[in-house]
């Protein structure tokens, strides 16, 4: 079988024919979606803090963004993706609308899960995203069997699976790398290492070689490790591991090096405590991916301040109006609680129509 | 009619499915080109190739979660848990994706899976090798739990196992596997989960079970009437959730006793729920307390000198009927 | 007696045991250098340094199992689970290690161990973190499981916990940890497991409730005094396996009729379990069916305006009790 | 972080001090401990095809046997074993006897485990033997716990954690190997790579570079490959890794080469279908420990054919007298069944007073 390959080391990745091929609109609206996403999630934080329209974790993906955009605009007819609960950039890069995601967030019945799986659980597998999962690592063989899909059914195509820096010390991650490898599963693996699991550092978490992705070598698979604030970089490299998956049906393992700036969650009252204010602030300041990617569409002169701003703007009002959306649905009544549990209850067919399904006295 | 095992008929059901439905694929542990651990699936990989039915590695954890997301795409795994003991080491899977990703994404998305192997004891493997889970499983919105009885129940519930579009397991026995009995030779055979059989009619005393105890109840049931008069109405459950309340309540105001022979451990087992249903539903008709026979309430213990006295057996169930003084 | 919260007692009762037996040690996700994801630990890695409380990563599996085999040697693991929900990436290690050690070596080995978290809905954190799983770990012999209710509760019973030599796992509330209440002021205080507690006296019925459920309980007890002039005697479990099952029997030989308020599922419930019971020992004594109100039978569902629907309270207890027409 | 070792070529351990230092009589020892293994289970195998004996499973540990002399020979106060459920050997080794534990085979009540665990179940706690587990993979959490309680316990010692090649694809494993890298745990991990799990050879379980053990690279955690069928060897090499965790508190995954001779448990009815029956009497007549250990022993002039003959015929008497001994014992009582499952209530103390343990009705 195949050495693994080594971590490449090229730097530039503009040229490559997957970027080449790019059009001005179609590099500006990778610029406008990380926004979205950014104004999304700013609204979201403002209104959970409000206090009274959100519940549970707000998970925000702020600093991430280049991952998602750069992910979903190299998804195909049959690329699917799946993630854990720091989903909203994934959904709304896939084509979600703010408004079903805010609606969830609102715990409404409008939302995309009809406000039963909240922030955690966004879906939308109309455009082959399959969550929002809370378990850590435990999407990470949904992932497989989505991967094993396709090529069951014949269709050239991966399954993009995401899991944090933290979760690959998860055992069902681990069986999973080793039946991709075995099976010739067409899964790309793609470890978002922010550096932290909640307070945790990665040094604290993982015992690993140089980069995490390494561990792919101990079930021959190949990785490589990708710096997550460089558009071009992303969707060279991501190109590689997804054709890989679809021509050969063989798995990748990823890691993507990012940062997130606000907490685990906005629970998370510490998160200054564990790491260094002048780490984030570094961060925000000189690795941002939106700024970054800005500063290259005006260098490349496909964008300029007033359209970044515009952009901004827009994505703004489309913000606040899926807040005004998310407040004028309904919340779900009693009785909904007790639908989407069945299939066939909920299609009332004729299995659904013996015995008793529900227990309530 | 044709006499077949118990193992023939899951293996002629699942072979039909095959046939019937080509998005069905078979897979687990050693089932493939070994056969099966208990020669269920024996011949379906000749027959069926690779594509259709596949070894895993013992990885239950992503091979169950394999088919779930798999299953989202409209594929239908069917896995085999070599034994249902093992659902331990996948038991996120089993229960958090499988059970909820339907409910958490608001209905986008279903998962039609079946997960089948044997649940039982009595053949000395000990306390990490004879759960019976369906109380835990059937606990849980979301899943199906059925326990076939008979070669019948065994070939006519896996059809209608993959025929259904939620998630169904299929809890089996490895002593009924060798068991004879008439199955109906019929394609489209299947029995509508939700439906108890009435294995016994009788008018004294009902006794309600599932799985490997239907054949224990039946057996306590003949010697009842043939030594000591008494005449044993013995429902067997088939499906634990959906659960066939009907017929248990019907059987109970006719008889006005019950007895529940279960395998589950007591506390919080499968019976437990039939006794707060009964004793909801025909609290006026009840003469005395709902009795239970269920395994003796410790780990599976390994001695074949003494494991099947921890079980229900005829002779604990005999000696319950004694005590109710009927 | 002293006053503190829930969260205040839980650390307090550890703390005392850290210092009383220098074989303790606590270790979890973010207990240590964080101070605990809700704070129960909070000053402990201040105080105790890293041999007695550290941080492990996100291997569940892994660690409540090194926490197994460190116990058989002697060392006593208090481990938590950031959420008991977590208990199905460990389900291995803390059913069949754990509850079954003891037997399968014949008594050679014990497994002192606790394991502690919160395991409750009402937070809106959705299907995968709301599961309250006492029923699934009490129905397993060899496991122990105690779930307070109070401060007091709190302090008594983890502490216990720690001094037992058997496996016990303390399912705590995120709802409760805020909740003040006097604590005795006593180094040596415990709670015995399985000792219920009567939070209220009455007469016209009685109210079984665990956890969570006992606050709820007493709201709605105190409403049926005030507002319907119905008496009730509320008992709060504290630990549900071992069961104190004499108060439970005997509160309803006083009072004729239970309702059992029970955030488990109704399918195999622990409200089940205890209506089993009733059902056998004090068949003769009930003018009712028992009833119950236990968390609407779906996976949890996240919206913060519906959750609180489906869970056991006060107004769903109150018809239920109208329904009884007392 | 150290580099992990590649594996290491050396092929001669005899001089190495561990080996040297042997006496005549220890030698010796190694040879009678295999044959006691050897025919403790060829007698336990015919007892159980009388098929009125034994009930459940036999997994056989005929051609392995080195391992586990080996190891046990090398443990000290502090040092721990535990492993899976082909467990005689280790049983015995460590110094169990036959008769406890082909008591316990026969589930009786002087059985190591009073009947209740049978062959997969043998523990004998006061020669720090934890047993004999069923569940696959779940022992190697319960070894990283053995481990971690010695260092707790400031004592100097190690845990030996046997697996076999197929349970490395299990979920626990990995979190174990983790923990034990990052926590700094003297646990060694020993792969028992008999080729096949079951009825599936090595190559369709496990995607990995030549070793297995290659994995530990992902841990950051040393490994080697070690031939199970050479004594001096195993001993030199296993040596080396309770070494380092004894004195540094470091893990070590180790593999060692061996096969099994009969199938995977008495009821493997197809094992001859799944490897050719010259693969097994090639292993049988070149490769058996056994043997080839009493071929060393000649040579090095500590053995003879007729001290050699002496010791065989002991150990089979001795198995038959386990057999007696066995059938003499009584079998547990129906009140056996309630009992050895809380301490607590077993010794009758002050808690086991209050509330009901047991349900039955
Ligand atoms: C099995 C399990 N254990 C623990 C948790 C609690 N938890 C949620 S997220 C998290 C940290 C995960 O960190 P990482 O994988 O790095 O992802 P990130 O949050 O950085 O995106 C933890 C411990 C959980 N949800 N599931
Ligand atoms: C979690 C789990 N899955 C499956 C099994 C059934 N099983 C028992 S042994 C075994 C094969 C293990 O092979 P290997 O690890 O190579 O050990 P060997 O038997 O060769 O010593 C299987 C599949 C089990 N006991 N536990
Ligand atoms: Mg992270
Ligand atoms: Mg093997």
């Amino acid at each position: 079988m195949a050495k693994s390959a080594k971590k490449s080391t090229r730097k530039d990745f503009s040229k490559d024919p997957i970027n080449k091929s790019l059009t001005p609109e179609q590099k500006v609206s990778f610029f406008r979606d990380m926004v979205r996403i950014r104004q999304f999630e700013l609204t979201s934080l403002a209104e959970y803090q409000r206090g009274v329209n959100m519940g549970g974790f707000l998970h925000l993906y702020n600093g991430q963004e280049a991952i998602a955009v750069a992910s979903s605009s190299l998804m195909g007819e049959h690329d699917h993706m799946i993630t854990a609960y720091r989903d909203h950039g994934h959904g709304l890069s896939v084509g979600m609308s703010m408004n079903e995601c805010m609606a969830e967030l609102f715990g409404k019945i409008d939302g995309c899960s009809k406000g039963k799986g909240g922030s955690m659980h966004l879906f939308a597998p109309d455009k082959n995203y399959w969550g929002g999962h809370g378990i850590v690592g435990g999407q990470t063989p949904l992932g497989l069997g989505l991967a094993y899909g396709v090529k069951f059914l014949e269709q050239k195509g991966c399954c993009l699976c995401y899991l944090g820096d933290g979760a690959i010390n998860q055992g069902a991650f681990h069986e999973s790398l080793n039946m991709a490898s075995l099976l010739e599963i067409p899964v790309v693996y793609i470890i978002e290492n922010n550096g932290y699991s909640m307070g945790t550092s990665q040094e604290r978490s993982s015992s690993a070689p140089e980069y995490l992705a390494q561990r792919a070598e101990g079930y021959s698979m190949e990785w490589d490790v990708i710096d997550g604030e460089n558009l071009y970089e992303l969707r060279g490299k991501l190109n590689l591991a997804m054709e890989r998956a679809r021509n050969e049906c063989k798995p990748t393992l990823l890691e993507i090096k990012t940062y997130r700036y606000y907490g685990h969650s906005v629970a998370d009252a510490n998160h200054k405590k564990y790491r260094e204010a002048e780490e984030i602030e570094e961060y925000r300041s000189t690795h941002d991916p939106i700024n970054l990617w800005k500063e290259k569409l005006f260098a490349e002169g496909h964008l300029n301040e007033d359209t970044a701003k515009q952009i901004e703007k827009e994505a703004k009002r489309e913000a606040k109006d899926s807040v005004k959306f998310a407040l004028a649905s309904p919340a779900p009544t009693v009785a909904d609680i007790s639908k989407d549990i069945y299939w066939e209850v909920d299609n009332e067919t004729e299995a659904s129509k013996q015995g008793r399904y529900f227990f309530n006295d | 009619m044709k006499e077949m095992t118990y193992r023939e008929a899951l293996r002629e059901g699942m072979d039909e499915e095959l046939a019937r439905d080509e998005k069905v694929v078979i897979f687990g542990e050693e089932v493939a080109q070994y056969n099966g651990a208990y020669k269920v699936t024996e011949g379906l990989w000749d027959k069926w190739g690779d594509k259709r039915i596949f070894d895993t590695p013992i990885s239950e954890a992503a091979f169950i979660g394999m088919g779930v997301g798999a299953s989202m795409l409209g594929v239908r795994p069917v896995m085999e848990l070599m034994f249902w003991s093992f659902h331990s080491v996948a038991f996120d899977q089993l229960v958090n994706n499988a059970a909820n990703v339907r409910y958490m994404s608001g209905g986008q998305i279903n998962c039609p899976i079946v997960v089948r192997g044997p649940a039982n004891g009595g053949t000395n493997v000990g306390a990490t090798h004879s759960h019976v889970p369906e109380a835990i499983f059937a606990s849980m919105p979301g899943l199906k739990v059925v326990s076939p009885a008979t070669p019948e129940d065994a070939k006519g519930l896996i059809k209608t196992a993959i025929r259904d579009n939620d998630p169904v397991y299929v809890m089996e026995s490895t002593i009924l596997y060798g068991r004879k009995g008439l199955v109906p030779d019929d394609d489209n055979f299947t029995i509508p989960l939700g439906k108890a059989k009435i294995e016994r009619e009788g008018s004294d005393l009902t006794f309600i079970a599932h799985g490997g105890s239907v054949e224990t109840a039946l057996e306590a049931a003949e010697e009842l009437a043939a030594e000591h008069n008494i005449d044993v109405e013995v429902v067997n459950l088939r499906s634990i959730r959906p659960l066939d309340q009907d017929t248990i309540i019907e059987s109970v105001k006719k008889t006005n006793k019950a007895v529940i022979i279960d395998e589950s451990k007591p506390f919080c087992g499968v019976s437990a729920q039939l006794i707060t249903l009964i004793q909801e539903y025909a609290f006026d008709y009840l003469d005395a307390p709902i009795a239970r026979v269920c395994t003796i309430d410790a780990p599976a213990i390994y001695s074949p000198h003494i494991e099947s006295e921890q079980l229900p057996n005829k002779k604990r169930i005999i000696a319950k009927v004694k005590e109710m003084r009927i």
